[in-house]
């Protein structure tokens, strides 16, 4: 099993070879499936330099957010960026370098670049600040701007299981961008909750086939919650 | 008298089908779900990945790998389904969602809408609003049709960096129901107890206003 | 429920509004996956002038070979088409037009004409045949061919099992263009081999979500196998 | 002596490392995963939809829902994963297969090659011939060196329809093995038994011939 045994056994070990001014593709919605172990790793290593390609950069003391205070990102691709109060500072300041990237464009660029696809065409920011110094092209009447592919050294990606050929299997919304980045890393480095032997997933049930996967490590998880939003009836009847 | 915020969010229900698979933005939007009408089903699109977006969760529901859009931790509803991000905007992008409401800072006479960006002051992102609204046929804007100080956000041109361009036809305000065409704004209903010369007064582009317009009703 | 029972109660119903000179745009690989009843559908309510895109053409009196010998067929578009005497002797006289698109390409291509992407580019093709008439470009010093994206009036699909909301799940490599042709189509038809309530399938383990799926109707199917390859070992235990 | 077929599977074989994923084409380099060397584990990848392609089915087995490429009924192997067309070809395309095996009809110095259509004969389509040429950085070409005609297939330019161009490096046919590069072909083995001479006569392209060619070893 040698050849595809994909695990690795420290968060040191899953990260070697990531070095200052790398990009680093990272999955995660907020703070909803992000690698933050790996995360934690990068800061632990203090990498400087990095661009990093994530649609969010965390909050202040949790996800991407703790890799602000050292000043070890020089420059984010993202699509929202509003939880941050450092992050505001750096990025008023011009300490950081911010390029604002529609949440679908995003997606669509972290995949073009995993399959091969050097760029397409998207009505999506035609006309606004998005489209500036982009080529525009009007396809049966309809305005549209090209976007090119996104690609990273290094893409870190937060499974809930994976078998040990690195076959990865999500959970609930924390899926979003991780099966678009894992496959546009150069080296691809996966943390889950589960490890499990080949064989034991279904192969119709794989989200992301071990192909795109060179190292993975099972973690322990804080899974921290931005919104804790909950409903009245749950209110009410927690009241009873 | 002005809409309030849950008048807003029924009279936009109002536009809702049967079946309609629904996008709701962050804020008034997303009080659209209160008022689905009775016998009607529409399912809840939220993009970062679900399709069938239930109710807040209980206590023991909660689970930090379950959000909406928004970051608000949520439940899902029977047939939903779960997908990422390229695939979320595939739907979107690819016009499969039936409906989109959304705010705005301003909206123009050309459907041009500027929603995500104050220069110098705000700076957070567009998320997943330039995606929605260059991808969706059918987009209601909802918003108050003037700032605190008394000026429009219904203008002959967006004064803020755009979200979207040409891509607007209906805005909602808590004045007025108005509909874009041809370049100009057009008054379809007002809100019960507001007067056409006030909606007038607070609309700074071009309004073609019929001779009779409706109340909404509620 | 009634707004999302994509349900309906015959073939016929399954197609109706299909006409004259429209685009069909079918999933299945050969013969695997083919949405077998819905394509004799075709055939019974004699279609013609149609344009299809299929990554195959049947067999001579399977799939969508039977919608041959009617003519019914005024175009094709597909990858390969070599298991087909008639399909060949209507290629060679002209009778019936042929646009040979590399596989991976169709694959996109279908992607993309549900995604609301007009088109992309793709090395696959350049320097062929295939890339004539189309704009070729240079990035990063590689040369790539644009591919426009394909949708079309009508999908027909095969899936294993569906909920009456039309949410899909496919099983094994009978998956191939479905989920793509699902996509792309103004109206997906989809026939499956067992529908099951709204509920009953896992939210994380749907291929294809209902939003893009129109009409639904179970059926049952012959699934014919094209070439039937036994390994030796099992012909020897077979003689045991 | 030239190859036979099953020696040409077995030289092909002697490049494969462990923990390839490895697309195999039809004819030929199907039989590669027949000389898997011991001890060594690779994944078949078959681009209708399955990476991790098992042994042909016993008849209990057959399942007319799992076939490969060539559209023969296979099984999975452990750890087997199924996906679409896309995600099968984003996988080719984005260079994530290892090793890439198929035919062809003509290879030339510059790498081209032509596999998919003769002119007036053979019409079949390309499959994903093309999108495994252009996709992948490791390919081998497995074919006969001449026609029974005795007419190179190692040509200066393909006369026959390219599947791609400047995509082939390395070619093992029944005679030889060859590389390609700065427009030339290169002579590194010869099958045992076939003199360099034999090579030379056969290859019509540009051939640089070192001074001392060894024969394969099996």
């Amino acid at each position: 099993m040698a050849g595809f045994d994909k695990v690795v056994s420290s968060y040191e070990e899953a990260l070697a070879g990531l070095e200052d001014n790398m990009t680093v593709l990272s999955g995660g919605f907020g703070l909803c499936g992000i690698p933050e172990n790996l995360i934690a790793e990068i800061k632990r290593k203090q990498t400087k330099g990095l661009t990093v390609v994530s649609n969010n950069c965390g909050v202040d003391d949790f996800g991407l957010g703790i890799l602000l205070p050292d000043r070890q990102i020089k420059k984010i691709v993202a699509s929202y960026v509003g939880e941050n109060a450092e992050f505001e500072r750096q990025m008023m300041s011009g300490e950081l370098e911010v390029e604002l990237t529609p949440q679908g464009t995003l997606a669509e660029k972290m995949r073009a670049g995993g399959a091969g696809i050097p760029a397409f065409y998207t009505a999506t920011g035609y006309g606004t600040p998005v489209a500036e110094g982009k080529e525009e092209r009007n396809f049966d009447g309809r305005d549209y701007i090209l976007e090119p592919a996104i690609t990273g050294d290094f893409a870190i990606v937060k499974a809930w299981k994976a078998d040990r050929y690195g076959n990865l299997v999500f959970r609930k919304t924390a899926r979003n961008f991780n099966p678009l980045a894992a496959t546009a890393g150069k080296i691809t480095v996966v943390e889950v909750e589960e490890i499990v032997e080949p064989g034991s997933l279904d192969p119709d049930q794989i989200h992301t086939p071990g192909i795109y996967v060179n190292r993975l490590i099972q973690g322990t998880f804080e899974k921290r919650i931005e919104q804790r939003t909950i409903s009245e009836a749950a209110t009410s009847e927690g009241a009873k | 008298m002005a809409l309030s915020r849950e008048q807003l969010a029924q009279r936009v229900a109002q536009e809702l089908q049967d079946g309609y698979y629904v996008n709701l933005g962050i804020g008034i939007p997303t009080l659209v779900a209160n008022y689905v009408p009775e016998g009607m089903e529409v399912m809840l699109q939220s993009e970062n990945g679900l399709l069938g977006m239930g109710a807040f969760p209980t206590e023991n529901e909660i689970d930090a790998d379950l959000i909406n859009a928004g970051k608000q931790t949520v439940t899902m509803a029977t047939g939903a389904s779960v997908f990422d991000s390229a695939e979320s905007f595939a739907m979107i992008r690819g016009g499969h969602v039936d409906l989109t409401v959304l705010g705005a800072f301003e909206v123009d006479v050309n459907g041009n809408i500027a929603s995500y960006m104050i220069p110098g002051k705000l700076i957070k992102g567009m998320g997943g609003a330039m995606d929605l609204v260059a991808g969706a046929d059918n987009i209601i804007v909802t918003m108050t049709h003037a700032s605190k100080k008394g000026e429009s956000k219904l203008l002959a041109n967006c004064s803020l960096p755009l979200t979207g361009k040409g891509c607007i036809k209906k805005v909602l305000t808590d004045l007025a129901f108005i509909e874009i065409k041809d370049g100009k704004f057009h008054l379809i209903e007002r809100a019960p107890g507001v007067s056409v010369e006030e909606i007038i007064k607070l609309t700074d582009g071009e309004l073609v206003v019929p001779a009779s317009v409706p109340e909404m009703k509620f």
